[in-house]
């Protein structure tokens, strides 16, 4: 990753840098379809009778996105104290803050 | 900051690619979607009456749950960045 | 990669030119894999107790592939109308003649 | 047009790693599919001759199906490019 | 071997984009997964005890399994690299 | 990117192995993540009443595994086969000794 002469890190190259941020995009993307998809499964019958939105699947697709983000941060917390445990050096991993 | 101006032009390109291919994934996931629940007969080969209006109705509810659910993830995109990550 | 001197827009790059068609290939395997799957899972029974297409699933795949075509082209004509009933300025995006 | 050779090398070179990538993903799918269907007795740890044969036809199957698919497909290709997009 | 320093360097920056990929892969794959196993209640917006509890176990499970098929795949490739591919 | 001069193909470039390398990765990679997912599948109940695999689930996971090798292999055979009978020339295609 760096180290060209072996000294010192010779700036995060700014390709490295966008390769970083295009990642972040990339999960944020993979875990909105994720989100919907799964959420869509649990809140609205396939049957398509009506166009809208009723009131019952709305509330449900919140409380579903709601209990979705619970289950990424909880996963999230579980895998960063399991890294822990294994003693895993340095800052750990774990997707950031989710 | 720190990009020269070409840099900055392949960065935006490049992001205007993974919009087009965002876009292009969610037209076919909803192509995918739609087929999967409203097409079930097979004896003709155009799309019957029933089916096309069920297809409509898909889009328009996928549209609607898909700005809904894009709501409550921007909320929570936005509550995440003012709370520090847990345990640091 | 391109505009080495960074004043103009300098055509089209064709860097940019083979990414674009390269999308395109992209969305066309995509759909032809989608469509393989749902009229595959539509049309053929999984038990696997012949080999062969039968008669009636060689039918049943064509007209699938064709009502397959007809819901992308009306998803296409759905999403260009909501485009413009927003006022997206220009050309309007939608895929292509999808 | 307006390639230069170097260019025109290059996007060779992608075009046969996206083969490759789409052969892969074919063949990857193709085991997922037919395990799938056809393995679920796991008192053995090798395919018994019924698992081995449904494999085989299920292959045979896709590949026949797969066939069919694409001929609709580039005919609809091909159709699509006669006729201009429409509502321009 | 042939490759500069430039070169190497690039491509291990590459594999560590590829290993970051993959672990998002598995993140969200595991999300995805234990989600749909364990939620099923909507009349509230938290998680209930109940629920914490299965995406506890499914975590742990889940890690169990892909550790002993790790092992499993990993047999597997050494033997086929002792192995030359048949046919040849 | 490479073959600045066009003249020549100047050694496969590196640039090319490195992408053949990480195809090959990635192959592996998306096998693996089909295994577990199938193995998880046939072997582990979704309701995650205890955290441990148990017994007949470890076994069950043994045996899953080695006929996912099988199918695997059967296949990539199958369709060497198929190659070599459509006269596919040279060393023909089938995913290496998988």
């Amino acid at each position: 990753m760096s180290g060209m002469f072996g000294f010192g890190r010779p700036q995060p190259s700014s390709a490295e840098k966008i390769a970083a941020a295009e990642q972040e995009m990339d999960l944020v993307t993979d875990m909105f379809n994720k989100l919907q998809q799964a959420c869509m499964k649990k809140c609205v019958p396939k049957d398509y009778r009506e166009g809208e939105l009723n009131k019952g699947e709305g509330v449900c697709i919140d409380r579903c996105a709601s209990k979705f983000f619970d289950v990424q941060m909880k996963i999230s917390e579980l895998l960063q104290a399991e890294a822990q445990a294994k003693g895993a050096t340095g800052g750990g991993f774990g997707v950031g803050g989710l | 900051d720190g990009l020269t101006a070409a840099e900055q032009r392949e960065f935006q390109s490049r992001m205007e690619r993974k919009q087009m291919k965002e876009f292009m994934g969610m037209f076919s996931g909803l192509v995918n979607h739609c087929f999967e629940s409203c097409i079930d007969d097979f004896t003709t080969k155009s799309l019957v009456q029933r089916e096309t209006g069920c297809v409509t109705r898909c889009v328009k509810k996928f549209m609607a749950g898909s700005e809904r659910i894009g709501q409550r993830f921007q909320e929570q995109q936005a509550q995440m960045m003012q709370q520090p990550p847990p345990g640091r």
